[in-house]
């Protein structure tokens, strides 16, 4: 897929409350740069990510959707995340079986220690989306902006 | 009358094609039968019918009404109708063809539906006569001649020849300007209809009498006892409803895109439990209604109000179609046991 | 292009009146300024707004007062939006629908007894100024009204101020439950109705939830009216309002077409479903 | 088998061991047959049919008639008796008021396969072993019973019955399938492709919502595409955005407790391949997490309410074999 000139890539961060979120603003009070277009949403616990969000994201026009959790082990709820991870594994395994781009999805776990991490995990994943384009296999052309 | 040789059908598509679009039944991906915009390659279907009706373009499943622009406190209203442009529809059967007059009823009555108007003013249609009637068909119990269809135009085919015959104005202006089709005598299809005739004659179904639905009170059938096990292992889906060439009911929503706010229709089901609900209840709460609806509706309340013509046109779709084989023709025939 | 039915024309609410905790009054004239439409009493009208959703209500205000006026209860999406609104907010509108009270042909000249609870008073508003304006083409009118207390009887000030006052109009009111400030009836509509005992010779005009009507009913059959004299409105979930997308259909009627006021006798033909 | 079947729903009603009884209800032709509750031997008589087109499972069924007066029979066929344990597992089913007789298959019938194989106007279909006779309106054509079994019996999984309370015919084993082949094909070509498969597949949907009202594991008493305020309620598909939303969320939601019974593809008037989504599902949690079978047996977890401290992590979508897309 070529990349498309003046691509502002949308990416949807969603942020578990007790670890990344830290994370995420660790990064910020330490002044680490990361892409403006990252849009955070908190949630209470990566378990909390409905595969629906995820689905919405990319309606509303996301053009790439991030987990970040706590570290396995390190769960505010002891287990959330090992369940967020089974489903997450299963869901981005369909949607690669369904033809939509693998690159477009991804699960982080990001320490409230890790500012530096959660920046460079942004920077990354914003780069594999510049590269991938937009997001046309999963998107709403109701919604597309042009 | 005209025709043309079998093997020159895609000549004859080109040429309706190169002035309007043309749709034909042509099989999709699952080798089921679809209405499908001509293009080089694409080619008629050998099936009977198609799974979705003709209907279907003339009232959509999905069309834009209009949209809104809203900011604060202003509203902005914004055209947002889908083009209709002229189009050709061949190979609607003759139940498809009759369903235009039902769904003329109920959109073209005061006051008239504009988005369906202005399709059903685009569209021309051109009917095939079958050759090989289904054991599902009953479109014979409603007085169609599947035989001799209606439309714009009427076809018939044979292995060697598809037969022209121009029944409406629109119709006859179309032939003229189709230098493909050569002059034939009137009488060469009543060879093809005879055949058809003789297995119409045949239909297992054709001893469906619906009289009764006439002449019985409307509460009297609403109050039967039979619709409880009738109903009784229905899914509650809307395959019927889709399926079906009459059902016109639809709902009103609203998408929200963050910018502008699209108004649209689509088709509904009275099957949907979500169909009469209201912030304080559904005035239908259990299938039982539901299915009862579906079928009073069709066999009773729109003879009713339309001369005694039933909402059915015998397809078989849903005979074919529905997950639990429950249809119309199993709900007539047991609801006839508890009549007078 | 022409102008589809289902296309609603834009309005604007000009003021809001709160008369009950759980009811607003909406005044909507067209942007223009002038009335969106004239309406027979009894109708009623499609409001929206866009991305909200569209419903149908009840037009209170009388054909004879130069605005349109909406008492709105609310209990669903549409209802809490609109409560939640602000005096100069546009809305979409569309109408006017269904049949109406047949004001001017079988009520004229009759004795009328209205008999409404709670937001049941809607419909019947526009039908009771309506004959105040053409006050020599009835009779005597009767007005029950009935709510759950004081606070939940819509728009009270007019009730009192202007209804109660009015020579050849008696207003009954009551309320479920005795309260503070109250020195008028307590009790149900149906049975409040059945005390008063009122002459055979009105026609009525119902309209209340289906429990209400259902016991003011049989009271008024037990005082010796019949069915042929009873007019009520009904409600459904309506899409079009234009009576085709099918949802409004009650046996071979639709309401919001060929209803939603019906006469007793013409529901009794129909399936039991509403 | 029909007859065995029949007598069998005559002695549970008269022995009283049984008030009503589920099972096929006879058609306008032999093969358009009913789920139906039979309650008086008259009707057992008159109108119960088993046969090959007998294709219905029953067991969603049981989670209303099971909370009904009285208890209910009902036969079940060996992959519907896995969608029945699974019930039983998820607390849908009460166990107490249902006598499970399990009867042993061979396979059923699909007619839209039958009808595929160019025959119109079917008026009976005989079987005789590996060949069926097929009258139609305009003839008799023999074709092979293997090219007509519905999909699911086509690779079936098992002939075991893991639930009943009486069997008819012999138990039957855990079967090797192929099951999984198409969705190896598919995870096999590139994404492109694989994209382009799925919209030309799921273009084809019309929303009626048949796949998700026949599947046994979609039992919620409200679903979330009924739900006015879920804002995914959108009957009919607008955008081809909603048709994937649907089905993937529709498969997601039965994830782990798909039993396999292919009743979604069976129904679907359009021929979508569902189960292809399910089997999906089913051949990830197998490589990922160890083999499971929705419905086996009453104790094993769920694989999406269990997991173990060492589970893969979801980048091994990322670095598994095949074209990135």
């Amino acid at each position: 897929m070529s990349v498309t000139e003046n691509f502002k890539p949308t990416i949807v961060a969603f942020c578990c409350n007790w670890c990344s979120y830290a994370g995420a603003d660790l990064s910020g009070t330490n002044r680490l740069q990361y892409p403006a277009n990252v849009k955070i949403i908190r949630i209470p616990c990566s378990c909390r990510l409905n595969p629906m969000f995820v689905l919405r994201a990319f309606q509303k026009g996301a053009d790439g959707v991030i987990l970040c959790g706590c570290h396995p082990g390190d769960c505010h709820y002891t287990t959330g995340n090992y369940y967020a991870r089974r489903r997450m594994t299963l869901l981005f395994s369909l949607l690669d079986f369904m033809g939509i781009e693998r690159g477009r999805t991804r699960v982080e776990w990001v320490s409230a220690a890790e500012g530096a991490k959660f920046a460079a995990t942004m920077n990354e994943f914003t780069e594999t989306i510049m590269k991938l384009g937009p997001n046309r296999r999963l998107e709403d052309l109701r919604c597309r902006k042009d | 009358m005209k025709r043309i040789a079998v093997e020159n059908l895609q000549s004859l598509f080109a040429a309706v094609s190169a002035k309007k679009q043309l749709y034909i039944p042509a099989d999709d991906s699952a080798g089921q039968a679809k209405f499908t915009l001509w293009s080089e390659g694409t080619v008629l279907t050998e099936k009977l019918n198609t799974v979705r009706s003709a209907k279907d373009l003339f009232f959509p499943q999905v069309e834009n009404l209009v949209n809104f622009k809203v900011s604060s406190k202003k509203i902005e209203i914004l055209e947002n109708r889908d083009s209709s442009e002229p189009f050709v529809v061949f190979g609607v059967r003759a139940c498809d063809c009759r369903s235009f007059d039902i769904l003329d009823t109920v959109f073209l009555s005061d006051p008239v539906d504009t988005y369906y108007q202005s399709r059903r003013e685009n569209g021309l249609v051109i009917t095939l006569a079958c050759n090989r009637p289904a054991e599902t068909c009953f479109c014979g119990v409603f007085g169609i001649d599947a035989s001799d269809p209606a439309g714009d135009v009427t076809c018939w085919m044979d292995k060697a020849y598809l037969y022209w015959r121009a029944n409406t104005e629109r119709g006859q202006e179309l032939t003229k300007s189709l230098s493909v089709l050569e002059d034939c005598d009137e009488s060469s299809v009543d060879a093809i209809r005879e055949a058809s005739k003789q297995i119409l004659q045949k239909l297992p179904l054709n001893d469906l009498d619906l009289t009764d639905f006439r002449e019985n009170k409307l509460l009297d059938v609403f109050n039967d006892s039979a619709w409880g096990e009738l109903s009784e292992s229905c899914l509650g889906c809307g395959t019927c409803t889709f399926v079906c060439p009459t059902c016109q009911c639809y709902d009103v929503q609203d998408f929200d895109n963050g910018r502008e706010v699209r108004r649209f229709r689509c088709w509904d089901s009275c099957m949907y439990s979500d169909f009469t609900m209201m912030a304080h209840g559904t005035n239908r709460p259990t299938q039982k209604e539901r299915f009862r609806q579906r079928f009073m509706h069709k066999l009773v309340y729109y003879p009713n109000n339309n001369n005694g013509v039933f909402g059915c046109v015998g397809c078989g779709r849903c005979l074919q179609k529905c997950p639990i084989h429950m249809n119309i023709v199993k709900v007539t025939k047991k609801l006839k046991e508890g009549m007078v | 292009m022409r102008q589809d039915p289902l296309i609603p024309m834009l309005g604007e609410v000009t003021a809001i009146r709160t008369d009950t905790p759980d009811v607003k009054t909406f005044r909507v004239m067209g942007v223009d300024g002038e009335k969106p439409f004239v309406h027979i009493p009894g109708q009623c009208a499609m409001l929206s707004m866009p991305g909200v959703g569209e419903a149908l209500f009840s037009i209170t205000s009388s054909p004879t007062e130069p605005y349109l006026d909406f008492s709105i209860k609310k209990c669903g999406c549409v209802t809490s939006w609109l409560h939640a609104m602000e005096v100069g907010q546009q809305i979409t509108i569309r109408g006017p629908y269904g049949n109406g009270f047949p004001v001017d042909t079988e009520l004229a000249g009759r004795d009328l007894l209205f008999i409404a609870g709670g937001i049941g008073l809607a419909p019947l508003h526009s039908v009771i100024n309506y004959c105040r304006h053409y006050r020599d083409r009835y009779g005597k009118i009767d007005i029950v009204y009935g709510s759950r207390s004081k606070d939940d009887l819509v728009d009270f000030p007019e009730i009192e101020n202007e209804w109660c006052k009015e020579a050849g109009i008696n207003v009954h009111l009551t309320i479920d439950n005795p309260q503070e400030g109250w020195d008028g009836h307590v009790g149900f509509v149906p049975n409040f109705v059945k005390e008063l005992a009122f002459d055979t010779n009105k026609t009525v005009l119902m309209c209340g939830p289906p429990i209400m009507i259902k016991f003011t009913l049989a009271g008024l059959l037990e005082l010796g009216f019949s069915r042929e004299q009873v007019y009520t409105t009904m409600e459904l979930r309506m899409k079009c309002a234009l009576g085709k997308c099918g949802r409004c259909n009650i046996g071979d009627k639709y309401v919001c077409k060929d209803g939603p006021v019906f006469r007793l006798d013409q529901l009794d033909e129909l399936p039991d479903e509403y | 088998m029909q007859k065995r079947l029949k007598e069998k729903a005559l002695e549970l009603l008269s022995n009283c061991t049984v008030t009503r009884v589920l099972g096929w209800k006879t058609g306008e032709f032999f093969y358009d047959l009913t789920p139906a509750v039979f309650e008086t031997a008259e009707e057992v008589e008159k109108e119960f049919v088993y046969s090959g087109f007998s294709g219905a499972n029953l067991s969603k069924y049981l989670i209303q008639e099971s909370r009904k007066q009285g208890k209910v029979a009902v036969f079940l066929k060996p992959c519907d008796s896995y969608s029945f344990q699974q019930l039983l597992k998820e607390h849908r089913i009460l166990r107490e008021n249902v006598y499970v007789v399990g009867i042993s298959c061979n396979g059923l019938l699909d007619m839209e396969k039958i009808r595929a194989q160019g025959c119109e106007g079917v008026t009976a279909v005989t079987e005789d072993g590996d060949t069926l006779t097929v009258d139609t309106l305009y003839g008799t054509t023999k074709l092979s019973r293997n090219d007509c079994l519905l999909e699911r019996c086509a690779v079936c999984k098992s002939k075991k019955i893991v639930a009943f309370d009486e069997l008819i015919g012999e138990q039957g084993e855990e079967l090797e399938s192929n099951r999984f082949d198409r969705v190896a094909e598919l995870e096999a070509m590139t994404p492109e492709e694989r994209f382009a498969f799925w919209r030309e597949e799921l273009s084809r949907c019309i929303r009626c919502n048949a796949c998700r009202n026949v599947c046994p594991a979609c039992s919620c008493e409200k679903c979330v595409f009924d739900n006015e305020k879920s804002g995914v309620r959108n009957k009919a598909i607008a955008d081809s955005f909603e048709e994937n939303l649907f089905h993937i969320i529709r498969a997601f939601h039965v994830a782990g407790r798909c039993t396999d019974c292919g009743e979604c593809s069976r129904v679907c008037p359009q021929n979508i391949p569902l189960h292809l989504l399910n089997r999906k599902f089913i051949k990830d949690i197998n490589e990922f997490y160890g083999v499971y079978q929705a419905g086996a047996d009453m104790d094993t977890k769920s694989p999406l309410t269990d997991f173990t401290l060492d589970d893969c992590e979801p980048s091994i979508v990322h670095e598994r074999g095949g074209v990135q897309g």
